[in-house]
């Protein structure tokens, strides 16, 4: 779009101190972001190093790889890894954080302070898993389904739950400094329906991030106190119940997943206009959608325990109220492929990303129905159909939407620009792998395979010989990304303050942002995404 | 600043209301009226939350943003409690000891 | 109220101290609604067990102190009063009397909690405190059907139902006692701001969101005291 | 497995037995869901390679058209999918209301779980571990309890499954329809050896399925073991037949409504006979004492099974007079 002179900005908050305090003690939520993402980076390598060993011992159908409870562990430390320490935190504390912010024109977040806690709060809660793991490990399933975790399980769950415990904190912290942020930090003229979409959808995820940990909060709680002195909460031998447990972890846990997939589509919604140069189709309807789906995912949370011993009567409720966190789903999915409509469609990487999002998404969110139609979700429950379901929203939709983001905003928090054929090969790796790895598995799971086995009968082996080999493609594919975006940080090419040729105020400072994030405070006076009439500004 | 100041008589007045709620409160849960002590003692301490709420954290002279915040909070607890009851009562089988 | 642009507590990322106190006011009544949510976890398992076991939960009742309950309720609600008092102080800059509700705030905080542990004392000694030590006399027939206390039977079922409820007892208060300490701590720092001078009545949001704090754990106890203290009582 | 050496997808099945009446109903409503994914997917996937195509980007300053949105097809990709979902609730739960409502003449069987294994209690005193054997064309219910944590059968030919819970009865119900072997599962982690709790259930025509009754059984029916246990814990010294005992008569009780000390009525089935041997002082029959100890911890599952067993057996007697 502009090929005005790109430079490096002689100030900005990269090399406003250089010392390993002005990072430590920093209040700068773009900081504050790069230490989130230096951490998140961390876990998810660790979590994908154990799904590494999982493919590895499923090659076979027998147990000859690892032992059982070896094997348990895995799968339970690489869940509680991706979910608790990298899939909950990815998108809102880096780029939520770096970019809240910016798009709506603040100087910093509300509460900075509380943002640098929230990061020490997230690595304590990681240091006391890693201590879980090195200890020995926990073999509980990242569930931790009572009566097994609090009477059965000989390993490390009350390290495991303390990190949890902590960790939630930080998540709380983060959801509800953002909400702070966006209704009193927004800059003049900067109205609600000004707001970029992937601010509605940070919103959205800190509602349910505010609403939900707590209540995941004392249930992790309750368990270590179970376990410390057998207070029978969930003890049927001491009259309590083991499915009061699974109401109150899922009231939490099925609303996260929703805070893993939100910010993703917000992050899509940026990208499908940002690429298609185009206002995004029914840009209240996404709006309102993310806050939909924020509220409707805190009424279904049931549809876990269709066979786990509740009433058939809410069983039948669940499934129904299940049902419409669908509708904002799919109007979300018809919107972004409407916007695709007579736009300028650029086949850059970060839009690779998005229309892989879209595609992965949509097949997640259609077997989602399959679980949600409680016949059905009987037989498939509790088997790889499931493994595949989530592994389809939470890799296919929230690992894609992040690295998507990721690489649309790379520009903007590093000053430089990637290798663009590695990362749309890159891209193409993990596409592929990823279908590779998960698709058999819905299969898997028809058949009856169920999960957390670690021994299977040899009829499933090509299936999983499949998935497996998929998963080597996928490892492989997320590899490159970090060792080019690392290179790039040195021998990049400058990336200018707007790369893209995008709108939004994010691309009207420059490449890194100074530390005040703009020159000078900025004043709205249009809507987002208004291709049309906004004068790209190359500074 | 944003603050509305009261007049202290407020604060003296919400103060002995909640003092004579406390007395009522345990003075009913003596009186045998079956399924209607619970109701009665939750009433009343829904009562002097409301008081606390609205006077003493100053709702009802707060921006209408702080009193969806209060509504959500109580909203949500009562999805919790709703959705999770709603189990409870409609199984079929019975606990046993 | 004037815009001050330059005030030593205005920090960098807000353009005045409305905006900043608006933001800190919002940012803990978000967190109370976390708090809300906190202690709902708890009360829903309140609410199913007591619904399981409610001549269980009776019996288990009786044993605690109504007295010491009621006071207990009384302390908290008059630190209520004096900690709306200190914000009505602080609006008014009148930092002497500030500190004066501020420090009455946290004596009455504390004698909530010593109250609080002369009851968990004298649980300690009937061993009701769950776990192997737990035991537990039957004073009332859990059927109200005239029984001679002895002759029940499945006194050991009893006893697990009434751990229940005494589990429920200390995470629910313990965890309310936490937030009272926390509570204390907060008195403190606000105190020690008071002092130096820091509160204002242009600048005292910090006063203003502890207090929100105060009042919030407050309200958990009008619900404990008669949850936990106050079922059945009618039975003798 | 025969050697599936040759071919590489010889002996890999796409696609799970369907051996139950239940199995039918399930796949039709999975090949619906199928062809509305499929639907929705190659239309979306469709437009968004053409769109891509279509629209690539010619010049590098080009924008996109200017146009916002339309209320028309907001609401028709609303209330589109929102017919869909309908459609799929009702048919999903009316195939749950059939899997949860077992017929009412059923051969039952008690199951208990525990780490890592099944054991299968038949009426005629037949137990198995880890197999099942079960007759072709007969509704089967199985009564489920665990030992110590959750488990949960699944039976992927048949398309049940549910949870087995520590102290209580969960039940599931399956009518095979053709013999067979097939894999049993436990489908909720259970600990260390969860994956070697498998077995397999033996659907057999009837007349061998009676052979295989018979050759088994040493001990007598399930009701009969319940008989002795009676004697052996002194039940009968309260629970007489000739109603002069200080508990109720059990006689020609099981399946009929009793009445409770606080008036309520109750129909006696497994679960409160259960929970009247666990927990005896919990719901009394009017008009006695709560005088009856508790056996918890005196009786195993496997015992309680036996003694439900024995009370369902009191059937056969001149029905007495229940208070």
């Amino acid at each position: 779009m502009s090929t005005g002179t790109v430079f490096m900005p002689p100030r900005h908050y990269l090399n406003d101190g250089y010392g390993i305090r002005s990072w430590l003690l920093t209040r700068d939520h773009k900081r504050i972001a790069l230490l989130y993402l230096a951490a998140v980076t961390l876990f998810f390598f660790v979590g994908g190093a154990f799904a590494v060993l999982i493919r590895l011992e499923l090659a076979t159908p027998a147990g000859d790889f690892v032992s059982d409870e070896t094997y348990n562990k895995l799968f339970t430390m690489h869940g509680v890894m991706m979910v608790f320490f990298f899939l909950i935190p990815s998108i809102p504390a880096t780029l939520g954080n770096f970019l809240v912010p910016i798009m709506i024109g603040a100087k910093d977040l509300a509460l900075p302070k509380l943002n640098l806690a929230s990061w020490y709060i997230y690595i304590l809660g990681g240091l006391f898993t890693l201590y879980a793991l090195i200890a020995g490990g926990v073999d509980t399933g990242w569930t931790f389904y009572t009566p097994f975790s609090t009477v059965s399980s000989t390993t490390n769950v009350i390290p495991t739950a303390l990190g949890i415990f902590i960790t939630g904190f930080s998540s709380i912290l983060t959801g509800l400094n953002f909400i702070v942020t966006i209704h009193r930090m927004r800059a003049p003229g900067m109205t609600w329906f000004r707001m970029p979409l992937f601010l509605w959808s940070m919103y959205a995820t800190s509602l349910i991030m505010v609403l939900g940990t707590p209540v995941l909060a004392i249930t992790i709680l309750l368990v270590a106190v179970e376990r410390l002195f057998h207070f029978g909460f969930f003890d049927p031998r001491l009259g309590g119940d083991p499915v009061l447990f699974q109401h109150l972890f899922w009231f939490y846990s099925h609303p996260a997943v929703y805070i893993m997939v939100l910010p993703s589509m917000g992050v899509v919604s940026e990208l499908v206009a940002a690429f298609c140069r185009k206002q995004v189709f029914g840009y209240g309807f996404v709006a309102f959608a993310s806050v939909a789906i924020a509220v409707l995912g805190f009424l279904v949370w049931g549809h876990h325990m269709f066979v786990a011993g509740q009433s058939v009567y809410s069983a039948l409720i669940f499934s129904a109220l299940s049902f419409l966190v669908a509708i904002p789903s799919a109007v979300k999915v018809f919107n972004w492929t409407a916007t695709m409509y007579r736009g300028s469609v650029s086949w850059q990487t970060p839009m690779l990303y998005a229309i892989g999002f879209i595609g992965l998404f949509t097949i997640g969110g259609l077997t989602g129905l399959f679980l949600a139609s409680v016949g059905l979700d009987v037989h498939v429950t509790d088997t790889y159909f499931i493994i595949a379901h989530f592994h389809y929203i939470m890799v296919g939709g929230t690992l894609m939407g992040y690295l998507g983001g990721l690489h649309y905003w790379w520009p903007k928090i590093s000053g430089r620009l990637y290798n663009e054929f590695l990362a749309k090969l890159s891209a193409g790796i993990i596409f592929l792998g990823f279908n590779l790895t998960f698709f058999p598995q819905f299969i898997l799971g028809y058949l009856g395979m169920p999960r957390r086995y670690h021994a299977y009968p040899p009829e499933f082996q090509v299936l999983n010989v499949l998935s497996s080999a998929g998963a080597s493609i996928l490892g492989v594919g997320y590899l490159i990304p970090m060792l080019y975006l690392m290179w790039s940080l040195r021998y990049g090419k400058l990336a200018g303050s707007n790369p893209w040729g995008a709108v939004g105020l994010e691309w009207t400072t420059t490449s890194p942002p100074p530390t005040e994030n703009f020159a000078e405070s900025p004043v709205v006076t249009w809507d987002a995404y208004d291709y049309q009439t906004t004068v790209t500004v190359e500074s | 600043m944003t603050g509305h100041v009261l007049p202290k008589r407020i604060y003296y007045t919400i103060f002995a209301i909640l003092m004579f709620c406390t007395l009522l409160t345990v003075w009913i849960a003596f009186l045998d009226l079956g399924p209607l002590n619970t109701i009665a003692a939750l009433t009343i301490a829904v009562f002097k939350s409301v008081l606390v709420i609205l006077f003493f954290m100053h709702v009802k002279y707060s921006p209408r943003l702080t009193w969806a915040v209060v509504i959500g909070s109580v909203f949500w607890l009562g999805i919790l409690l709703v959705l999770t009851m709603g189990d409870y009562l409609t199984r079929e089988w019975r606990h046993y000891g | 109220m004037p815009d001050v642009t330059h005030h030593p507590a205005l920090a960098h990322q807000f353009d005045s101290l409305a905006q900043q106190s608006e933001a800190t006011t919002l940012g803990m009544w978000v967190f109370l609604v976390t708090e809300v949510l906190f202690f709902g976890g708890l009360f829903a398992t309140y609410a199913i067990y007591r619904g399981w076991y409610p001549d269980a939960f009776a019996a288990a009742s009786h044993e605690l102190d109504v007295t010491l309950g009621a006071i207990n309720t009384a302390v908290l609600i008059t630190s209520s009063l004096t900690m709306a008092l200190a914000v009505h102080a602080a609006q008014l800059g009148q930092r002497k009397a500030l500190m004066v509700f501020l420090a009455v705030t946290m004596i009455l905080g504390a004698a909530f909690l010593g109250i609080k542990s002369v009851e968990y004392y004298h649980k300690f000694v009937e061993h009701h405190i769950p776990g192997p030590s737990f035991q537990f006399e039957i004073r009332i027939s859990p059927n109200d059907g005239g029984n001679p206390p002895g002759k029940l039977a499945d006194v050991e079922l009893l006893k697990a139902h009434v751990q229940i409820f005494f589990s429920l007892y200390f995470v629910m208060t313990g965890l309310h006692a936490v937030h009272m300490v926390i509570g204390i701590g907060i008195m403190l720092v606000m105190l020690w701001l008071a002092w130096r001078g820091t509160i204002t009545d242009e600048y005292y949001s910090p006063i203003e969101i502890s207090g929100l704090y105060w009042h919030f754990v407050d309200i958990v106890w009008i619900f404990l005291f008669p949850l936990l203290y106050l079922i059945g009582r009618h039975a003798h | 497995m025969d050697e599936a050496d040759a071919d590489m997808w010889k002996g890999t099945p796409l696609f799970p037995d369907s051996a139950s009446t239940m199995a039918g109903r399930v796949d039709a409503l999975y090949f619906f869901l199928i062809v509305v994914s499929a639907f929705f997917s190659v239309l979306i996937a469709g437009l968004i390679v053409f769109y891509a195509v279509k629209y690539r980007r010619r010049s590098p300053d080009s924008v996109g058209a200017s146009f916002h949105g339309g209320m028309a097809l907001e609401l028709t990709w609303t209330v589109i999918p929102f017919f869909i979902t309908i459609v799929i609730f009702v048919w999903g739960a009316s195939v749950f209301f059939a899997m949860s409502r077992p017929p009412d003449e059923t051969l039952n069987i008690y199951v208990v779980g525990k780490q890592w294994m099944w054991k299968f209690q038949h009426l005629d005193g037949q137990r198995e571990i880890n197999e099942l054997h079960v007759p072709v064309g007969r509704p089967v219910k199985l009564i489920m309890t665990s030992e110590d944590v959750i488990h949960d059968v699944f039976v992927p030919a048949f398309r049940v499954k549910a949870d087995v819970l520590p102290g209580r009865y969960t039940n599931i119900w399956f009518q095979p329809t053709k013999p067979g072997r097939y894999h049993l599962f436990c489908a909720e982690y259970c600990g260390t050896r969860h994956s070697g709790m498998v077995g397999e259930v033996v659907v057999m025509d009837p007349s061998e399925y009676q052979t295989w009754l018979s050759g088994g059984a040493p001990e007598g029916s399930l009701a009969s073991a319940g008989a002795r246990l009676f004697q052996d814990l002194a039940c009968n010294t309260c629970h007489r037949p000739d109603a002069q005992g200080r508990g109720p008569v059990l006689e020609g009780l099981f399946g009929k409504t009793a009445t409770l000390q606080s008036g309520e009525t109750i129909t006696v089935d497994e679960a409160y006979v259960r929970e009247s041997i666990l927990n005896p002082s919990a719901r009394v029959t009017a008009g006695f004492q709560p005088i009856m100890p508790t056996f918890q911890g005196l009786v195993t599952e496997e015992q309680l099974l036996e003694l439900v067993e024995y009370v369902k057996s009191l059937q056969s007697l001149p029905p007495v007079q229940t208070r």
